[in-house]
C-alpha cells in the first residue's frame, strides 16, 4: 500500500453545492492506504497547487487524487503540479466529482454524496497500482518528403524548405507542376494559371532545401514517425541530366511523334520531349515506348544532334534510399474515365465530346491550337457549345456518389472564355445544381450568365449523339418541365475528380487509410484535416477529396506548419502510456499483431538460457513510435502478456473491484 | 481404420530409418481394450507397438507445445480433427510447418462405451465436418464422407425455450461440479499460453477457489480465450473427469460466429483470419 | 392556378405514394429530379407529365394529379430512362404501379391503350395465344375506328400473315384456371 | 447445340418470315431448335402493365414446359426474350415468388434453365468465324443499319449479353455476312411499337425518326431481331415517310434473313416476298442473288 | 409491505459502465456540463478505447456485485484509433451471446456508442439501464457470495 493524498477540491459551488465535500474528505482519511485527505476551494488554482505540494512534503505522500473535475479538463495541470514536488507525473489519478457527480444528481444530494465517496475510493485502488511512467524519446530526421509535385506538392516543398528544413519532392511525371500546368485560366480572377503556377515551380526547384526527383515512383516505405525509411525507384529517363543543357535540339530532330498525354491526345509530342516548354527540370526523357531506338535499335538520331552527349540508351532504373522525419502526401487527382460507362455520351467514340482539360489545353495559348477553340474532329470553330455537369458525379449507379466540387466554377469558367473567344457562340450548360460556395464565386456565376449570356438548363442530359456534322443533345429543361435537346458543334463534359488509378496502393504502401472512393482519410473530419491517422504523414490537396486551387494551397501551407512543428525539436516525445509486452509471458501467438491500427506490434526473436542450454523464440514487441496506447491488443492476448501502461489490466480490475463495492 | 496400420508402420519405421524425422508420434493399445495412449517412437522398432484404430482418440497435436525447442523434425499421426489442432498450432506461431511431418489417418469415427458397456459412435465425433485430414505430408488410404456434417451444432440447438432461471440454475450446477484439474486446457491445441491467467495468480484475474463464481468465470473465460480459435474436437469434453458439457460452450460460440460474421471454420485453412482479429465495417450491431 | 399546401397534400395523399411504392417496389424518394429520364424518353414529346414530374408530384404528395395523368399510359417501357437514371431508379416499375392505381380508382384517360391491353389479355385468356386479326380488328371496331389500317390489312391477309382462325393451345382451359388463379392471388394482396 | 425453341405469336403470324429464315439458318448450321410443346403467349406488355404477377406467371408456364424437355430455351421474338428472361430472373431470385408462381401455372418450375435470345445463339454461340466460313454469297452493297430496339438489351440488369448503349452483335454479323453496318444513333430508341397501333399520332413520328437518322448515316436497310420492330418500320414505313414528307425506301430483314441470303438460301425461302417495303429492288440493285455461287450449285 | 418489498423498494441496482476516452466519456461530461441529470448509481471506468474493455472486466464486475454493466463507445467510424470500436463490437457481440447463453439476463449487460456530442443519449442510457436493472432487481448470478 502506497501512502496515498486526497485532495477533495469543491469548485466553487460547482461540487461543494450538491456534495458533501467534507464528508467526502473524512470518508477519504478512513480509506486504506490513504495518508492524508482534505478539501479545498479551488484545487487547480496557484494557492491550490500549493496546497498539493506542501502536504506532498510534509505527509510524504507517494500517491495522489484528486478529486475535482473532469480529467479530460485538469489531469495534465495536476499532473505538473505533482512533479514540481517531485513525484512522477503519473502518480495522480482524477475522481470526476463534477461532471458525472454533482452536476447530474444535483436534486440527489446524499446519492451524490455516495458516489463521489466511491469515486474517490475507486481512483485511490487505482493510483495505488500505476507505476512510474516515463515518456520516451525518438530520434526526428528533419528531411520531408513530399509525395507529388503539383501545385500542393509545390507550395507545401516551398514552405517547409523556408523554415529550414530539407525537402524532398517526388514526382512520376517527368516535370512537376501537376493540373495546374494543364489550366489556361483560374477561377474567379481569370488569371493565367501558367503565370502563377511556373514561376513557383521555378522558385521550388531553385530553393536550396529543395531536392527534386521527377521521373520518380515511390517504391516502399518502412520505419515511423521522425524515422522514415523510403524507398524511390528513379526511372531510367536515358538523358543524363547532368550533362543536358535543355537546348531541345534533339525534340525539333526526333522523327517520330505520338499523342501528347500533357495535351490529352488533341496534340503531338516527339518521343523525347518536355511535356511543356517551361518543365522543370527543363529538360528532356525519352518515351521508351515509343523511341525506335531503344524499341528496334533503328534512328538514335537524337544521341547524334545532342551537342553535350547527354543522351544514354544504357540507362537504367535506379534505386534510392532515404530517410525522413515526416511524409506530405500531395498525389492529386485525376478526371474519371467516361469512356467506359457513358454509352448514352458515345463512349468517346464521337471527336468532339470533350473533358474539360482537355477543353483547357484548347483555350491555352500554348496548347495544341495555339489558343483558338477549335473543335477536334475538323478545326472548325464552334458556334454552339455544350457543356454537361456531373457527368460521373453524384450518381450511385455509374461513377462517384459525391460532389467534385470544383465543376460548377470551371464551368463558368469554360462558358466565359468562350463566349470572350467566340463573341457569337452560345453556351448552353445542363446541370443538376449549380454550388458556388467560395469568395467572389457566386458572383462569378452570376457574371456568366448575366454578363456573358450563358444558357443554363438545369437538367441532366440523357443522350449525345452525331447527326452529320453536328451533336444532337437531348435533355431535359426541368424548370420548364419540357423535353429539350440542342445541336451543338462541340460539347464539354465535367467529369468528375477521381482518386488517382493506384492511390489505394500508395497509402497502403506509406501505412494510413484511404476511404471508398480512394481518397486519402484525414485523421479527424473536423479538428484534424491535415493529419492521417499515422503520425508523421500529412495530407495536402485533392488526395484528400476534391479541392480547388485556393483550398489545395492553404491545405499545402497547412501541411507544412505541422511538419515545421514536428521537426522544431531535435528529439519527440513519446506518449508513455502504450502498449508494454511481458516477454516472459508471450507466448508470440502474434493475436495481438492484426488488431493493432498502427502496425505498432511485430514479432521479434529473443534468446534466453532454458537449463543450460541457448534457446531462441519468438515474442510479440511493440514499436514506441508507432503505438498510440488504445489497447485493443490487451484484449486480443489471453495470458495479459501485453499490457497498456497507465491503463493496466490491474488498475482497471482495481477499479471494477472497488466500483462494486 | 485398423486396416491402415501396416502401411503406418512402413512409414513410420521409414521415417526414421532414413534419418528424416528423429521422432514418430503416434498410438499404442492402453490398458484397456477401448483406450489407447501416446506412443513416442524413436527407434524403429518401437514402431512395432503403433496401432491406429477407433481408440485413438487423443490428439496428439497438443504434445508439440513440450517439443518446442526441439532440434529435429517430428512426424506424428492426424485424424481430421487432429489436424485441424496442428493448423491452429502453426496459425498461433507454435510449431513451424516444416519442422513437422504429418501422416494424415482418414478418420471413421471414434468408438466408446455406454453405460450399457456396449460400443457405440463417440460423443465428440458427433457432427464432424472434416474426417480427413485438413493437412498432410502422406495421407493413409482412401479419404472418407463426413458422416454427419449436418449435426455440427446439435449440441447447442436444442435446449431452447425453458426460463432464464432455470437455465443458470442448471448451468451453474454442472460447473459446480469443475474441480479445476484445467485438464480441458491441457489437451486443447488452442490452449498455447506459455503462463495460463488461470495459473498465474500475480496477475489478479483469478483467484483459485473452487466455487460457482470462480467456476463460472474460469468456464465463460476458458471458452471466449479460444472463441473463433476452437477447431470443435472435442477433447476438452471428453478428458474432463467431472463430465462437463465443455463443447457447449464452444460450439455455441463456433455458431454464433457463423451467424454473425458468416461461414467459418478454424483451423482448416492456415491462411484464414481469426473472426475476432478482423473486422467487417458492416457487422450487425443487435445489442443496438 | 391554386396554391397547395404541401404539409395537409403530404399527409392526405400518402396512401397513393405508398400504394405506389409496395406496387413497385421502388421507393420515389430515391429520385433526386435530374430529368435524366425524360430526357431520354422517346415519347416524352406526347406526355402531359414528363415522367421526372411523375415521380415529382408522388414525392411532394400531388399523387392524385398523376394518378390522372396520361404519362403513365403513354409510356412504351422502353426501359431507357431505368437503363441510365443516376440514383439507380426503376421508372418503368413506378409509372406501371401508377396505372394500375389509376386503373382501379377507374381513370383512363387512354382509353384505346387500356381497351387495346384489356382484348389483348381476353385474347391470350382464351386461346392462350394471340389472335392478331381478331385483335387487330376487335380493336378497331371497338376503338370506332373501323377503317383504320384497311389498307394494310389485305396485303397482311394475303401475305397469309394474319388468318381468321386463330392458333390456340390445347387446353384453352388451363388458361382460364392460370388467369383466375392470379386473380384471387391479387386480391389475397401477394406478389 | 440444342434448345427449347419458343416462337411465339407473332412469329405465327406477322413475323412468320421470322420463323422461316429463322429455322432455316438454324438448320443450316446445324443448331437444333425443338419447338416447346404447347407453349402460350408471353404476355407481352400487355399482361405486364395489367399485373405483374401476371407477367411472370404466363411466361413462366411456357418455360416450365421447356424445362421438361431439360433444355435452355432460345427466343427469337425480342419481346418474349424480354418478358420470359425477366420471368426467370425474379423466379430464380425470389423464393417467395417461385412457390406463388408454381401454384398459378401448378407445374413445377425451378428456373435452372437459361433463357437466351435467338440474336444471341446465332451470332455469340456459334461464333462470327463458323459464320464467315459458311459465307457464299456476301451482302456486299448493303449498307445495314442494325437496329436493336429497347427489349433487347434493356433493363442491362437483366438482357446483359450485349452493350445497352451502343450494342455490336448485330454490326459484327452484318460485316461478317460482307455487308457495312452503318454507324448510327438510333440503335436503341424504342420504336413505340405498341404505340402505332393504339395511338398512330405518337408511334409514327417515333418511326420517322428512327428512319430519318439511319438514312442520314447512309443506311440502305434495316436488320433487326425483333418482329414488332420490324412489322412497326415495314408496314408503317409509307406512314412515317408521308410525315417526314419523304418516300423512306428502306426495307427491313430480320437478321436471320440476311444469313439465309448470305449463306445462298432463296428470297421464297425466307419468305423475302412477304415485306410491305419490297426488298427485291435492293437486293437486285446489289445483285445479291445474281451471285453465281448459290447453295444448289454447291449441292 | 412486506420487509422484502421495502427492501426492494430502496435497493438501488450498482452499474459499472465503462467509457471509451474520446467518445463515450466525453459524452458523459457533456452531459453534466448540460446538466441532464440521471440516477447516481453508474460508476465509470475511464478506459482510452471500447476496444480496450476486456470481456473478464465484465464479469469480474458480475463477480464483484454489479448488477449491470455498460460498455460505451465510439460509433463505428468515429473511432479516435480509426478501428478499435470495430473489434470491441464482435468481441461483445460474442460475449453477449454467451452471457444470455448460460442464462444471464441481456438487459444486465449492455454495449452503446454514445459520441461526445450526445450528453442526452448517455443520460437517457444510464436512466433506462438502470429502470431496465431495478425491475430485473439484483444480480445473484455469477456473483461472489463471501
Amino acid at each position: 500500500m502506497k501512502r496515498v493524498g486526497v485532495f477533495v477540491c469543491h469548485c466553487g459551488s460547482n461540487i461543494a453545492s450538491v456534495v458533501d465535500v467534507k464528508r467526502v474528505a473524512e470518508a477519504a482519511n478512513k480509506m486504506q492506504g490513504v495518508a492524508f485527505a482534505t478539501d479545498y476551494q479551488y484545487m487547480c488554482s496557484e494557492p491550490g497547487q500549493d496546497v498539493i505540494i506542501k502536504a506532498i512534503k510534509e505527509h510524504r505522500l507517494e500517491r495522489v487524487v484528486v478529486a475535482a473535475c473532469s480529467p479530460r479538463l485538469h489531469e495534465p495541470t495536476f499532473r505538473k503540479t505533482i512533479e514540481k514536488a517531485g513525484l512522477n507525473p503519473y502518480f495522480v489519478e482524477m475522481a470526476n466529482l463534477r461532471e458525472h457527480c454533482s452536476w447530474v444528481h444535483s436534486k440527489d444530494k446524499e446519492g451524490a454524496t455516495l458516489k463521489a465517496i466511491d469515486l474517490v475510493r475507486k481512483a485511490v485502488s487505482k493510483v495505488n497500482k500505476t507505476f512510474p511512467l516515463f515518456p520516451g524519446e525518438i530520434p526526428v530526421e528533419k528531411r520531408c518528403l513530399i509525395i507529388g509535385g503539383g501545385i500542393a506538392g509545390i507550395q507545401a516543398a516551398i514552405d517547409v524548405a523556408d523554415q529550414g528544413y530539407e525537402v524532398v519532392i517526388l514526382e512520376r511525371e517527368a516535370t512537376i507542376g501537376g493540373k495546374m500546368a494543364i489550366l489556361d485560366k483560374t477561377f474567379p480572377t481569370m488569371d493565367c494559371s501558367a503565370c502563377i503556377c511556373t514561376p513557383k515551380m521555378v522558385d521550388a526547384a531553385q530553393h536550396p532545401n529543395v531536392k527534386l526527383y521527377t521521373w520518380s515512383e515511390l517504391e516502399s516505405v518502412g520505419g515511423y514517425v521522425g524515422n522514415f525509411e523510403v524507398t524511390i525507384r528513379k526511372k531510367a529517363r536515358y538523358v543524363d541530366l547532368g550533362k543536358c543543357t535543355g537546348c531541345g535540339i534533339c525534340e525539333t530532330k526526333c522523327p517520330k511523334k505520338v499523342p501528347s498525354e500533357f495535351d490529352f491526345g488533341l496534340g503531338q509530342r516527339p518521343c523525347i520531349y518536355k511535356p511543356f516548354p517551361q518543365a522543370v527540370p527543363n529538360k528532356p526523357v525519352i518515351d521508351a515506348k515509343n523511341c525506335r531506338k531503344l524499341l528496334e535499335n533503328k534512328c538514335g538520331v537524337c544521341a547524334k544532334v545532342c551537342p553535350t552527349n547527354a543522351i544514354n540508351y544504357e540507362d537504367k532504373d535506379e534505386l534510392v534510399t532515404e530517410k525522413f522525419g515526416a511524409i506530405i502526401m500531395a498525389t492529386g487527382y485525376e478526371l474519371y474515365d467516361w469512356t467506359k460507362d457513358f454509352g448514352e455520351y458515345g463512349y468517346g467514340k464521337y471527336p468532339d465530346v470533350i473533358m474539360g482539360l482537355q477543353f483547357e489545353r484548347l483555350v491555352n495559348a500554348s496548347g495544341p491550337t495555339m489558343g483558338k477553340i477549335k473543335r477536334p474532329s475538323d478545326g472548325k470553330v464552334p458556334k454552339n457549345i455544350v457543356i454537361v455537369k456531373c457527368v460521373g458525379s453524384r450518381s450511385t449507379e455509374k461513377g462517384k456518389s459525391y460532389c467534385s466540387k470544383f465543376c460548377c466554377m470551371y464551368t463558368a469558367k469554360h462558358a466565359t472564355q468562350i463566349l470572350e473567344k467566340i463573341p457569337d457562340a452560345n453556351v448552353y450548360i445542363f446541370y443538376m445544381d449549380v454550388r458556388t460556395p467560395g469568395k467572389m464565386y457566386d458572383e462569378f456565376y452570376m457574371r456568366t450568365k448575366e454578363g456573358y449570356g450563358a444558357i443554363y438548363l438545369k437538367g441532366q442530359v440523357s443522350k449525345i449523339y452525331q447527326e452529320g456534322e453536328s451533336l444532337v443533345v437531348k435533355g431535359e429543361d426541368i424548370l420548364a418541365g419540357k423535353p429539350i435537346q440542342v445541336k451543338a458543334d462541340m460539347v464539354i463534359l465535367a467529369t468528375a475528380a477521381a482518386s488517382v488509378y493506384d492511390a489505394p496502393e500508395v497509402a497502403q504502401k506509406v501505412g494510413f487509410s484511404y476511404d471508398k472512393d480512394g481518397f486519402f482519410t484525414e485523421a479527424h473530419p473536423k479538428l484534424r484535416p491535415v493529419e492521417t491517422n499515422t503520425a508523421g504523414v500529412y495530407l495536402a490537396g485533392c488526395c484528400q477529396g476534391p479541392k480547388d486551387i485556393p483550398e489545395t494551397v492553404s491545405q499545402a501551407t497547412a501541411a507544412a506548419a505541422k511538419v515545421g512543428s514536428l521537426f522544431s525539436k531535435d528529439k519527440m516525445a513519446t506518449n508513455p502510456m502504450i502498449s508494454e509486452v511481458n516477454e516472459k509471458l508471450c507466448s508470440g501467438c502474434g493475436l495481438c499483431i492484426p488488431v493493432c491500427p498502427y502496425k505498432a506490434i511485430e514479432l521479434k526473436t529473443i534468446t534466453e538460457r532454458v537449463h543450460g542450454g541457448q534457446v531462441q523464440r519468438q515474442v510479440a514487441s511493440v514499436n514506441a513510435g508507432l503505438c498510440q496506447g488504445c489497447g485493443p491488443c490487451t484484449v486480443a492476448c489471453r495470458s495479459g502478456a501485453i499490457n497498456l501502461k497507465g491503463f493496466t489490466n490491474q488498475q482497471i480490475l482495481a477499479e471494477v473491484d472497488t466500483a462494486c463495492l | 481404420m485398423r486396416e491402415l496400420v501396416d502401411k503406418a508402420k512402413t512409414i513410420a519405421k521409414e521415417l526414421l530409418a532414413k534419418g528424416e524425422v528423429d521422432l514418430v508420434m503416434g498410438w499404442e493399445k492402453g490398458t484397456f481394450e477401448d483406450k489407447t495412449s501416446p506412443l513416442f517412437m524413436r527407434k524403429p522398432e518401437d514402431v512395432d507397438k503403433l496401432v491406429i484404430n477407433e481408440f485413438c482418440f487423443n490428439s496428439l497435436a497438443p504434445y508439440l507445445l513440450y517439443y518446442k525447442n526441439h532440434q529435429g523434425k517430428i512426424a506424428l499421426f492426424v485424424k481430421g480433427c487432429d489436424s485441424r489442432g496442428v493448423v491452429r498450432l502453426i496459425q498461433d506461431e507454435q510449431v513451424k510447418r516444416d519442422k513437422i511431418y504429418l501422416i494424415g489417418v482418414p478418420c471413421t469415427g471414434m468408438m466408446e462405451l455406454n453405460h450399457e458397456g456396449q460400443l457405440v459412435d463417440a460423443a465428440k465425433c458427433r457432427g464432424c465436418t472434416h474426417p480427413n485430414p485438413v493437412l498432410y505430408d502422406i495421407i493413409l488410404g482412401e479419404e472418407v464422407e463426413a458422416k454427419s456434417p449436418g449435426e455440427r451444432f446439435a449440441a447447442v440447438e436444442k435446449e431452447t425455450g425453458s426460463a432464464r432461471e432455470e437455465v443458470w440454475k442448471a448451468w451453474a450446477r454442472n460447473y459446480d461440479k469443475c474441480i479445476r484439474c484445467y485438464a480441458c486446457q491441457r489437451i486443447c491445441p488452442a490452449c498455447n499460453c506459455r503462463e495460463c491467467i488461470f495459473v498465474d495468480q500475480g496477475q489478479e484475474w483469478i483467484e483459485r477457489r473452487v466455487d460457482e463464481t470462480e467456476n463460472g468465470a474460469y468456464s465463460l473465460i476458458r471458452a471466449y480465450h479460444i472463441a473463433g480459435r476452437c477447431v470443435e474436437c472435442g477433447e476438452c469434453e471428453r478428458v474432463c473427469p467431472v463430465g462437463l458439457p465443455i463443447m457447449k460452450l464452444n460450439k455455441k460460440i463456433a455458431k454464433d460466429i457463423e451467424e454473425l460474421f458468416g461461414p467459418y471454420e478454424a483451423g482448416v485453412d492456415l491462411e484464414d483470419k481469426s473472426p475476432l482479429g478482423h473486422f467487417k465495417y458492416d457487422d450487425p450491431e443487435e445489442f443496438m | 392556378m391554386k396554391e397547395q399546401d404541401i404539409s395537409v397534400q403530404l399527409s392526405e395523399n400518402q396512401h397513393i405514394k405508398t400504394e405506389v411504392e409496395e406496387l413497385s417496389g421502388e421507393q420515389v424518394k430515391k429520385c433526386y429530379q435530374c430529368g435524366k429520364c425524360t430526357a431520354g424518353c422517346p415519347v416524352a414529346f406526347a406526355m402531359d407529365n414528363p415522367p421526372r414530374k411523375v415521380i415529382r408530384l408522388l414525392q411532394i404528395g400531388c399523387g392524385q394529379e398523376a394518378l390522372k395523368s396520361n404519362s403513365v399510359w403513354v409510356c412504351a417501357t422502353c426501359e431507357t430512362c431505368y437503363a441510365r437514371c443516376p440514383r439507380g431508379v426503376d421508372i418503368p416499375r413506378i409509372m406501371e404501379a401508377v396505372r394500375k392505381l389509376a386503373k382501379k380508382q377507374g381513370i383512363i384517360p387512354e382509353k384505346n391503350v387500356n381497351l387495346f391491353s384489356d382484348l389483348f389479355l381476353k385474347s391470350v385468356e382464351n386461346n392462350g395465344r394471340v389472335h392478331e386479326m381478331g385483335l387487330i380488328v376487335g380493336f378497331n371496331m371497338m376503338s370506332l375506328q373501323p377503317f383504320k389500317d384497311a389498307l394494310l390489312a389485305p396485303k397482311l391477309f394475303f401475305n397469309g400473315k394474319i388468318s381468321p382462325i386463330p392458333h390456340k393451345i390445347k387446353n384453352p382451359g388451363e388458361m382460364k384456371r392460370l388467369f383466375a388463379k392470379v386473380r384471387e392471388k391479387e386480391k389475397g394482396g401477394e406478389a | 447445340m440444342k434448345y427449347a425453341y419458343y416462337p411465339g405469336c407473332s412469329l405465327e403470324s406477322t413475323g412468320m418470315e421470322y420463323n422461316l429464315s429463322a429455322k432455316a439458318v438454324a438448320k443450316h448450321f446445324g443448331v437444333q431448335l425443338e419447338e416447346i410443346d404447347d407453349w402460350n403467349c408471353c404476355g407481352a406488355s400487355a399482361a405486364h402493365s395489367t399485373s405483374h404477377l401476371l407477367s411472370i406467371a404466363l411466361p413462366a408456364r411456357t418455360l416450365a414446359l421447356a424445362e421438361r424437355q431439360g433444355l435452355d430455351v432460345a427466343v427469337p421474338c425480342a419481346a418474349c426474350f424480354n418478358r420470359m428472361k425477366g420471368a426467370q430472373i425474379e423466379v430464380r431470385e425470389s423464393p417467395k415468388m417461385r412457390d406463388t408462381i408454381q401454384e398459378v401455372i401448378d407445374m413445377e418450375y425451378t428456373a435452372q434453365y437459361e433463357v437466351k435470345a435467338l440474336l444471341d445463339v446465332l451470332v455469340n454461340e456459334l461464333g462470327i468465324g463458323r459464320i464467315k466460313e459458311a459465307v457464299t454469297r456476301p451482302i456486299s452493297g448493303l449498307k445495314v443499319a442494325a437496329y436493336y430496339g429497347c427489349l433487347l438489351v434493356r433493363p442491362p440488369k437483366t438482357m446483359c449479353f450485349d452493350d445497352p448503349e451502343d450494342p455490336q452483335t448485330m454490326d459484327k454479323l452484318v460485316e461478317a455476312l460482307g455487308g457495312e453496318a452503318v454507324n448510327w444513333s438510333y440503335k436503341v430508341e424504342c420504336c413505340g411499337a405498341g404505340h402505332s397501333t393504339m395511338k398512330p399520332s405518337v408511334g409514327i413520328p417515333m418511326i420517322k425518326d428512327i428512319i430519318k437518322n439511319a438514312k442520314l448515316n447512309g443506311a440502305n436497310c434495316f436488320i433487326t431481331a425483333c418482329p414488332l420492330c420490324f412489322l412497326n418500320l415495314d408496314m408503317r414505313q409509307a406512314a412515317a415517310g408521308e410525315l417526314a414528307k419523304d418516300s423512306f425506301q428502306m426495307p427491313v430483314f430480320y437478321f436471320t434473313q440476311l444469313m439465309g441470303m448470305a449463306i445462298g438460301y432463296s428470297p421464297k425461302e425466307l419468305g423475302l416476298n412477304k415485306h410491305f417495303v419490297d426488298p427485291m429492288k435492293l437486293l437486285n440493285d446489289k445483285e445479291i442473288f445474281r451471285h453465281p455461287d448459290t447453295r444448289r450449285e454447291k449441292a | 409491505m412486506s420487509v422484502e418489498q421495502i427492501q426492494q423498494a430502496e435497493w438501488t441496482p450498482k452499474i459499472v459502465g465503462f467509457c471509451c476516452n474520446w467518445c463515450s466519456y466525453a459524452g458523459a461530461d457533456l452531459a453534466g456540463t448540460s446538466r441532464f441529470q440521471y440516477p447516481s448509481n453508474i460508476r465509470i471506468i475511464r478506459v482510452p478505447c471500447s476496444g480496450r474493455v476486456n470481456p473478464h472486466m465484465v464479469i469480474r464486475a458480475f463477480q464483484k456485485g454489479a448488477d449491470g454493466v455498460l460498455v460505451a463507445g465510439c460509433h463505428p467510424g468515429d473511432c479516435h484509433y480509426s478501428t478499435g470500436n470495430y473489434y470491441a463490437r464482435r468481441r461483445m457481440l460474442l460475449f453477449k451471446r454467451l452471457l444470455e447463453y448460460v442464462g444471464i439476463e441481456p438487459e444486465r449487460f449492455q454495449v452503446r456508442w454514445i459520441s461526445g456530442s450526445e450528453g442526452q443519449k448517455f443520460a437517457e442510457t444510464a436512466q433506462k439501464l438502470t429502470e431496465q436493472i431495478k425491475a430485473l432487481g439484483p444480480n445473484r448470478k455469477l456473483r461472489d457470495v463471501r
